[in-house]
């Protein structure tokens, strides 16, 4: 949650059991994980740091795309090694993470009118930000864009629990052809924005965002290392002034006024108007 | 029975319970990991290098994960020796493990002034310094790369403390056992084997090198074999402790670089795949250690070395 | 339809159909690997380094695999160059690629009379100088890690003949670029960028070193970062054609030393994974430069060269 | 086949596919291919040089076990990284292999007694000689040795061939307890040897043959970088004099009489009296 950085969230090193395996789509993997202290602590936004079961890679950072009950789980593209072998896995298999990790989406505000951008994969991140911000009672529009219509996975999912959907497509297989933000563009001023995605496609959310004069909360993402704040490998430029800026001295004391903030810790949700990216 | 093998070790008079220290740059300082790992069975950690002025550290991307290993360019970003000790320094007081500072620096007082700066806080037990860091842009690494110019930063840095002076050197060099030989005469307690190796990745799609700073440091499984071997040679030329590293993940790592010569290990990359790694490392050790009825981890210490074989050597062979 | 795009490239003299060398040491006289490689669809094959004197080669094991790559330590074992041209060479005519020498010393004399002899053959259309062997015990690898040395060699081999000398280097300098530019004004026509690593690797069930000769040169895609950047920093310093070289194995992995500088590439290790890999590569080299509308591979050497982002940067930064 | 270096056994790249797999012990599997070609064309004591299907490592060096009709098959321990991976594969995959590759028995005199030692996976080398000694009306004993009882595999298949078994364990749970060249210099001194087990086991082979006044066939093992004599990585000393030394010019040209012959190209079978290691 933006703004809460102390917040402790009790994050811990969870040892998981797989309980569901689906393929939601040609490389797209969702794994139900058995893990209760995750159910029960993940605020929206949140991530894991996945374990690589062989020992062979870093860790990979996976949003935490449901938590339910006992349950949590991961949805992933497979792109590279790590995601690869995390697809190899099966029912009953162990598998250990560290989390819930990371400071999510602040959805707190009585906010009437929101809007949600989800670029791809960027979709796992905002379910629980969706159904946190639905329970609260607020009109959602889901903006949800891929490359293809077969990429566009669970949208119903988000329909069914209330959302109104505007779909995109780059190839123009369901709904726009298209960026997705060039549907958010042409639609109506929400209060606020919710984003997570490519980079590209989070720093025009920005651009819009501030054109319509609103707020927006972007979960960016990069190469992480440690994924724990112990490697300042995973920054992005942030205003100093910032409450979430890590500590680092002012200009006036020697230091800058733009700082580097970890995606993984300060992160992975900033605010658009304090990144200087 | 047999009492329970001796993991107990001393770099100078820094005396660890445990002998493995934790990655400068790769474990924050500790908290981080607090949540995940037991930092009462670790020997110490080395904070993230610091030096006199705040640094913002590298353009982004920092990080490329490359075959078995990583290649990171931070650029020692960091808030400055002064706004460190006000405002960084009192949380690390209380930890389960000893803290050894780390400096890193441009000019020789530099180095000096953090130094001594840093070596008088309760906080810290140890100095490290670091006369290696790839990811600068001026003469961050010269220093590491030159025997005379580490010999005068150790001399620099050893006039102003007495306590324990790790010197973390560069395997970047044409001959690191001279670089080692006088890091031990300017008067370091022990040496730090081995920092990043020069690396660097290009994006294929874009065309463009894949980190901020285009050149950065290779670490990880990549490079053991490289800094075993550095481990191995710099022990037969130094007799002050040697903290091996580079790619250090299982038991069997860990033991490569014992029996190469070093007295304690650092555990770097390794906590980005596990951070349970180095509290396993520790008891697999003891197991180890205990299953051969070895009564101490010094025993083992540099046990692996031996004179080239000569079988079938013959005239055209002398050359 | 455009044409083909042209994979032909040249260095000085040589002139090769495709990109491609096969490097020394890992693919024999070609003979051992006709039986499963399109020898036609390759570039060159760099022959297995010979000495003036025969050598036996140094105590096995030669070999150790590692993380991502394996380390070596041949030793040069070759008939010497009376026996080699006597018994051997003559078979290499008639292969359907280019053939290139390589030569190894331990004198600069050795250099030049086995240069000369060589050279002087019609099967041979190329000589590269091993002056960074890794794995021979006494100075083998010193010329390669001093300029002078370099020079001296490189000018002594020059002088004994016209066609194309390609100097291959070392990695385990402090600074390879000015060992590179030192070749290249001592007549170097090419340089091959970079030779093995120093590593070695200890069995920790014998706690011997794995391998006979102790040390080894680490190949494979572990030291692709470091041979990238050594590409990459050398093809800015001079203006002589780069053959690249450090675990190359698939496309991308070609594309990143184009893309560093490199004219040509070289694979060795990638060959005792799939023999079929080099004229793969040639095929997606093809098909990628198709793809991308780019007439010749010449067009993409050097383009990821950029200057350092400075986003950000202030005062504390300069150092 | 040692003495006959030359003989064309056209090696090739084969593309075989997985027709069965099973798995005879713990971490032992057996594999059986469809590779006609092969089948074929293999002599006893040779090799394939399998290629990962992950190509994420070298190539291993696996003996031909049987050979018949379309299919050959290979036996091999997990021991590490690549055998790991060559152990998830299931029928139905494909496989590249390189072979068939180097020199194996000699089998071709009319010796009529030998004896076959095998230890360990060593009895993967050992099948396609036997079975052709037998052929030849030679009467042949196995001794074969194993660390323990579960790990003499396939023992079943040699003795209703027509071998008569000599097992040995060192831990006693099957046959005698100790070494199996125990066995072996403790009984009838045999007309020739063959052997592929552990270097220890070889060089007391060696030993026991040169005790007996007999000549030994010793199949060896060594770290392979190409496996098919590229490299000259996987050496071991010979004297020159050997039909199957390299080409190296003698000592009173200059060089050596002894001389490193590749195990994957003049081996991997030697004659233990022409080994100088
Ligand atoms: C906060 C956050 C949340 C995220 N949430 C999700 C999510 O919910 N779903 C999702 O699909 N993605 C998510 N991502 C992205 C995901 O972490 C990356 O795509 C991740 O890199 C996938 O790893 P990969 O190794 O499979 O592929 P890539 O990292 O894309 O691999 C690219 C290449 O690098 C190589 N490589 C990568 N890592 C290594 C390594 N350690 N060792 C050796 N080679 C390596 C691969 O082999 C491949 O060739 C998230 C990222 C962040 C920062
Ligand atoms: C002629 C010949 C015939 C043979 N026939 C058989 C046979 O029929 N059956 C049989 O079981 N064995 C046979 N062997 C032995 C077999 O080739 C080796 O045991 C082989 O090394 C197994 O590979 P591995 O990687 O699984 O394990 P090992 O090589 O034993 O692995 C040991 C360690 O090295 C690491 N490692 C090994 N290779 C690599 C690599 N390329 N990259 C990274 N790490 C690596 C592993 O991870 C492991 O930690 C034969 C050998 C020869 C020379
Ligand atoms: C992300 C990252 C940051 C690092 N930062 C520093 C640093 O600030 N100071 C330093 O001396 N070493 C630094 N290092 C080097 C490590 O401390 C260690 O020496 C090196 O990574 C080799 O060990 P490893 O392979 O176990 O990681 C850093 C390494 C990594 C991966
Ligand atoms: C087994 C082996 C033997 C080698 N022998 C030689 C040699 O004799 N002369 C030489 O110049 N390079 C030799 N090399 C180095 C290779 O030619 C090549 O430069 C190096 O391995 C890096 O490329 P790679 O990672 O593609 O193998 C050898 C490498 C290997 C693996
Ligand atoms: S990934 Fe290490 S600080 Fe963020
Ligand atoms: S493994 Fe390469 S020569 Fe034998």
């Amino acid at each position: 949650m933006i703004g809460m950085a102390m917040l402790d969230l009790h994050p811990r090193v969870a040892a998981t059991t797989i309980l569901e395996r689906r393929e939601l789509a040609d490389g797209v993997v969702l794994l139900t994980l058995h893990a209760p202290e995750l159910a029960n602590a993940t605020q929206p936004g949140q991530y894991l740091m996945v374990i690589p079961p062989s020992g062979e890679a870093a860790a990979t950072a996976l949003a935490v795309y449901e938590a339910e009950g006992k349950r949590v789980s991961i949805l992933f593209f497979v792109t590279g090694k790590r995601t690869r072998e995390l697809a190899t896995l099966a029912c009953g298999d162990r598998l250990d993470v560290l989390g819930p990790l990371g400071n999510g989406f602040d959805c707190s505000g009585d906010t009437r009118d929101v809007a949600i951008v989800a670029g791809g994969v960027g979709i796992a991140s905002v379910w629980l930000c969706a159904r946190e911000l639905l329970r609260r009672g607020a009109h959602v529009r889901l903006f949800y864009g891929a490359r293809t219509a077969e990429l566009l996975v669970d949208a119903q999912r988000f329909a069914d629990a209330g959302c109104e959907l505007v779909l995109a497509t780059d190839d123009g297989t369901r709904g726009e052809r298209g960026f997705v933000t060039d549907t958010l563009v042409r639609s109506q001023r929400p209060e606020l924005i919710y984003a997570c995605g490519p980079s590209p496609m989070l720093r025009r959310v920005g651009e819009i965002a501030s054109g319509f004069g609103v707020r927006a909360q972007l979960s960016l993402e990069e190469t992480f290392g440690c994924g724990v704040g112990g490697c300042w490998g995973c920054v992005v430029p942030l205003s100093n002034a910032s409450a979430q800026a890590p500590s680092f001295p002012p200009a006036e004391r020697g230091g800058s006024d733009v700082v580097y903030a970890r995606i993984c810790k300060e992160g992975p949700v900033f605010w658009a108007h304090e990144l200087r990216w | 029975m047999n009492p329970q093998p001796a993991l107990a070790i001393k770099l100078g008079k820094l005396e660890l319970a445990f002998p493995t220290l934790m990655g400068s740059g790769c474990y924050g300082s500790g908290e981080e990991f607090a949540p995940f790992a037991d930092l009462s069975k670790i020997g110490a950690i080395v904070l993230k290098s610091v030096t006199r002025l705040p640094r913002l550290g590298n353009p982004t991307p920092r990080l490329v994960h490359t075959p078995a290993g990583m290649l990171n360019a931070i650029g020692l970003q960091n808030p400055g020796i002064e706004w460190y000790l006000e405002r960084e320094l009192h949380k690390y007081a209380g930890r389960p493990c000893k803290i050894v500072g780390s400096v890193a620096g441009f000019e020789i007082d530099d180095y000096a002034y953090v130094c001594e700066r840093l070596a008088a806080r309760d906080e810290i037990e140890a100095i490290e310094l670091n006369v290696s860091c790839p990811n600068v842009a001026r003469e961050g690494e010269t220093f590491g790369c030159d025997p005379d110019l580490t010999a005068r930063v150790v001399e620099a840095a050893r006039a102003t403390t007495n306590k324990t002076l790790i010197v973390k050197l560069s395997p970047n060099v044409t001959d690191i056992v001279a670089i080692a030989r006088q890091a031990e005469n300017s008067g370091a307690d022990a040496l730090a084997v081995i920092n990043t190796v020069r690396g660097m990745a290009i994006d294929v799609e874009t065309w463009r090198p894949r980190l901020g700073n285009i050149t950065g440091g290779l670490s990880g499984p990549a490079i053991r074999p490289i800094a075993v071997l550095a481990v191995y040679e710099i022990a037969q030329a130094v007799s002050i402790p040697i903290v091996g590293q580079g790619g250090i993940e299982t038991l069997a790592d860990a033991l490569e670089f014992f029996l190469a010569g070093a007295t304690a290990i650092s555990i770097g990359t390794a906590n980005f795949t596990d951070p349970r790694i180095p509290e396993r490392l520790v008891a697999e050790l003891q197991a180890y250690l205990t299953r051969r009825n070895i009564a101490s981890i010094e025993e083992i210490v540099g046990r692996a070395h031996v004179e080239i074989a000569t079988a079938h050597q013959y005239e055209g062979d002398e050359g």
